[in-house]
């Protein structure tokens, strides 16, 4: 079956991404493993190249002229951040070394000054473990309380218990925009917009979001998002938290060092002002320079023509691998309510082998928790199998994704009741 | 650099055999050894239960979930060790690993069976979930019997 | 004047490094900012394009043949650093982003939860701003107390008063093995036997002297060893935490998130194994990777032919710039006591233009306060230029940059009085 | 991407000359206005002393180090509004911080000799040297009689 192309031109995208040239195991590359992080097309590998040939110096603290080039190339991508996702002001955009660093920084070095013991945090059963343990470091810290808004069978948010969970003790909400581990999309805003009636703040974990939608911080009512820049076509090491400046003013820096500080004596220090108070020491200055390329590409796309590939072939992969005998589908039906991420599980079959046979057909998917062991919990499920898709993905590979996964099927034919106790649990 | 090794090096028939029976996957009442094991990022677990009378491994059996090299590797671990001296069946634990780093059967001890599993040697991340057995078999046999593992506690009680 | 040339050919090194061929005004770039950052050679850019294009995938979770490479690529150089440094497991090495991150861990991760009110940190009048602010940071939460070892006129320390500073109620000494704005030499050896002796702890800050020079953690005396990647050949991003398996043991992770952890439930985690639980998220992947070759590059020339080369230059350097009239050179006069940082500056010429003037030559050098103001605030002086080498640094350079001095002073000639206020204060 | 100016774009020589020879680079002893200014990177430090009488700037001065962009702008700020009204000379640190970030001469405005600056715009890290004198004198003029300064403590205590 062949799928409409528009304006979104899938054969020229993969011109561009040298990696999908690749063979594994003697056939093409399928890569489907997105949502644990992005190929990255000549554009930004070939901008790290130019950096390196070209400006490479340290930032913020020379006149020479290589450091004046770097540091306007480093401070002009904060304003590519800033348009992205409709932030108000360059320095709301503060650059981390990834989502898990951004969502820490929110935990110590905002909600650390901010809460009280008993405060509450909420946030739900879907979130990443980067989502989850620094709330409860802190809560073995101050002891604020944390309650998660439980995940309904169909991988969706039970709405009602959110209304009960929030209330006039929450101070923050924190909650993923999209779930890695099933594609839920949160109705943020909805979420949001309780938590701010409470007067509390909302946090948003941007990492599956920012990449493949549309995001816009205001129309989320998010006062923090968090992103990587390694899932969004960029390097690994880069990331960011942006945050309305207000709460950004309120914030502790929470590491000491160079670029961070206005003055230093052995008595004491002062802080720069935002964002650098939050930028100790150097930065990845080549990830950041390169994140701005891959930005430029995706903005030259639109973001909404990216969910809407996203959304087709997420169409397509459900009916191709809904139709298999054995399979399990994870996470909300409808893919107006999901990202391009499907989790799935074939009877007698245990995700790792899946992934093993895949691979043997060089399809790449992820296997495991995925960070998320309270949504497998909460399936009672060891682990699930996830195909995750990107620009470049194509319904072909869709294919080859359900032809493999019918041979797993066929390989371990009859195999039924070794992996019993997974799902009895 | 990890070389291209096919499906069939990893999961040789007598490999998917087991996985599709496993020999002993099952509660041993009788047990006077046991020990839990897991392998979080896989999500395996496994309960190994064995009976030791007079330094011998009179039997043993395992319950528990995981992939087909986890499952495959306990059951064909049941199979070599059952019947045999204690001494015997930690030493098959340490021919195991050694198999599991280096690829190659190991010097000294005849496996049999199990060295069908050396092509997992090739398959770096299934080693945990083919070693995940054998580890969870030795914390057993190591520990001693129940009474012993609680005996500080029951002596202090009665003050012996 | 020439210098004899050993084994160590800088114009084949210099072949390797792109950017030395690039002009600034007109001008061949004379690169002499090292201690801010080195210039990277081919065979590191060419690792990243090579990651990119061949590799690139998210590392530890997944079972796809990427995935597999990638995480094996990114742990082999744990073993490459442990060799570099002489740890002696693996497992010593905890990846961070950078120096500045590195001595945060031990500030936040180490002493927070090791250290009581009134226990004493030892600390030197001359370290970097990244070995300051977070002690401040820890004293101003638990209220240890910070001891600094003073700075002698001539930049090394004052080793009676060491003596003195480091007892009883000494926990910790953290002090850097060469200094950025000097390049002062510390004996670390024998302040590490002084606080050994009084059962504290030992942690380097190592930026300035693992990619100059060869460090053995056991010679030293360490039992932390904090460095950078990007002053070394490598990438931006990167950097290392070495410690004691034991004490690595008795700290605390400080992120949590992916990665870090075994389990997660709703109500608590449980943390992975040493190194892994320091590194929480996603890591810089590709970052780390091209740091095995900027290990494999500084191997392959050997660091002690590193240090001999920047001896050479340093030695001709102090020669060449003592004999310009209204330079003062600042730092021990031995080129044994000092790493290839050469910090001066012109009588009646303000640093900012000198640098000004230099950059017109086409000479980068670093002006300001190195982020060392205590070190500034001891010589009195607000500012410095500071001229520092690496391995592709030749005497010819040195001479550019003595022309380009003796021009500053030329320009700015008979502007005496005018900066005099900085040197009466 | 930072273009390719001269340096003597950078330092005109009206700019090395008040470098060389400042002008009321000196303590204003009869001042009644005064603000610190510093830029740490730099180590650039000022304090700028003005006389304020009959909404008139009657004398100003000021003291410090700092390179000799920071010092020459220094004085020939002091040359331009010493006898105009505070208005005006608040005006033209508006227009000296658009002249730096537009890289133009201000529309409006005619700030004489200042316009030699223009050229700092082009070294971006130079613009914050500069500056200093500027927005010191800004404060000082903004902030005020010392007694006014400090009047709400002042009136709170003679319950005024
Ligand atoms: C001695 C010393 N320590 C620490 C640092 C901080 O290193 P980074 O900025 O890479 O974190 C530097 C680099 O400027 C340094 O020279
Ligand atoms: C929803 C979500 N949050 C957080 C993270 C953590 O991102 P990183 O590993 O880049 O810090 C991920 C990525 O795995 C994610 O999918």
């Amino acid at each position: 079956m062949t799928i409409e192309r528009r304006a979104f031109d899938t054969r020229s995208i993969r011109r561009d991404f040298p990696i999908l040239k690749r063979e594994v195991h003697g056939k093409p590359l399928v890569y489907l493993d997105n949502a644990a992080t992005s190929q990255k097309p000549v554009q930004v590998i070939a901008e790290i190249t130019r950096y390196y040939r070209d400006t490479n110096a340290n930032i913020h603290r020379g006149v020479h002229t290589l450091s004046q080039e770097a540091t306007q190339q480093y401070e002009d991508v904060r304003e590519k951040v800033r348009a992205l996702i409709g932030g108000r002001r360059v320095e709301e955009v503060v650059y981390t070394s990834g989502t898990t660093m951004s969502l820490n920084l929110v935990a110590r070095g905002w909600a650390r000054h901010r809460l009280r013991a008993g405060d509450e945090v909420v946030l739900t059963e879907i979130e990443h473990h980067s989502n989850i343990v620094p709330w409860q470091q802190l809560r073995d810290e101050i002891g604020i309380v944390l309650r998660f808004i439980p995940m309904l069978p169909d991988g969706t948010l039970d709405m009602e218990e959110a209304r009960r969970l929030i209330g006039p003790r929450t101070r923050l909400l924190s909650v993923t925009h999209a779930s890695n581990a099933l594609g839920t999309i949160v109705p943020v805003r909805e979420l949001a917009d309780l938590a701010h009636a409470q007067g509390a703040l909302v946090c948003v974990d941007g990492a599956q979001s920012v990449p493949h939608m549309p995001v816009d911080v205001t129309e989320l009512g998010a006062d923090f998002l968090a992103f990587s820049g390694h899932k969004m076509l960029g390097p690994t090491g880069t990331g960011v938290l942006w945050a309305r400046h207000e709460v950004l003013e309120e914030m502790e820096p929470l590491f000491g060092g160079g670029d961070m500080i206005l003055t230093v004596t052995l008595e004491e220090s002062t802080w720069n002002e935002i964002p650098y108070r939050f930028e100790a020491g150097t930065p990845n200055i080549e990830g950041v320079i390169a994140l701005g390329k891959a930005i430029d590409y995706l903005t030259a796309l639109g973001m909404d023509q990216v969910r809407a590939h996203e959304v087709e072939l997420l169409d397509y992969a459900l009916r191709r691998l809904g139709d298999l005998p054995g399979v399990t589908l994870f996470g909300p039906p409808e893919v107006e309510r999901r990202g391009g991420v499907v989790s799935f599980d074939l009877e007698g079959v245990h995700p790792h082998d899946i992934g093993q046979v895949l691979d043997s057909h060089g399809v790449a998917v992820r296997t495991g928790h995925h960070c998320a062991q309270p949504v497998m919990a909460a399936l009672r499920v060891p682990a699930t199998a996830r195909a995750s898709f990107y620009i470049y993905n194509t319904p072909d590979e869709v294919d080859a994704l359900a032809e493999a996964v019918a041979d797993a099927a066929r390989f371990f034919g009859g195999a039924t009741g070794a992996t019993g106790a997974a799902h009895g649990g | 650099m990890v070389g291209d090794p096919g499906l069939d090096e990893l999961y040789r028939e007598i490999i998917l055999e087991h996985y599709r029976s496993p020999k002993r996957k099952r509660h041993l009442e009788a047990h006077n050894r046991h020990a839990d094991g897991s392998n979080p990022l896989c999500g395996d677990q496994i309960v190994v239960e064995a009976r030791v009378d007079d330094g011998r491994v009179s039997d043993v059996g395992f319950t528990g979930q995981g992939c087909s090299i986890s499952q495959a590797s306990a059951s064909l671990m049941t199979d070599y060790v059952v019947g045999r001296p204690v001494d015997e069946a930690l030493e098959a634990v340490g021919a195991f690993q050694q198999m599991m780093t280096t690829g190659e059967a190991p010097s000294g001890v005849d496996l049999g069976d199990i060295e069908a599993l050396l092509g997992v040697a090739k398959f770096p991340v299934r080693v945990k979930c083919a070693s995940l057995g054998w580890k969870t078999l030795e914390q057993a046999l190591k520990r001693g019997e129940p009474a012993s593992e609680a005996a500080p506690v029951t002596t202090d009680e009665r003050s012996m």
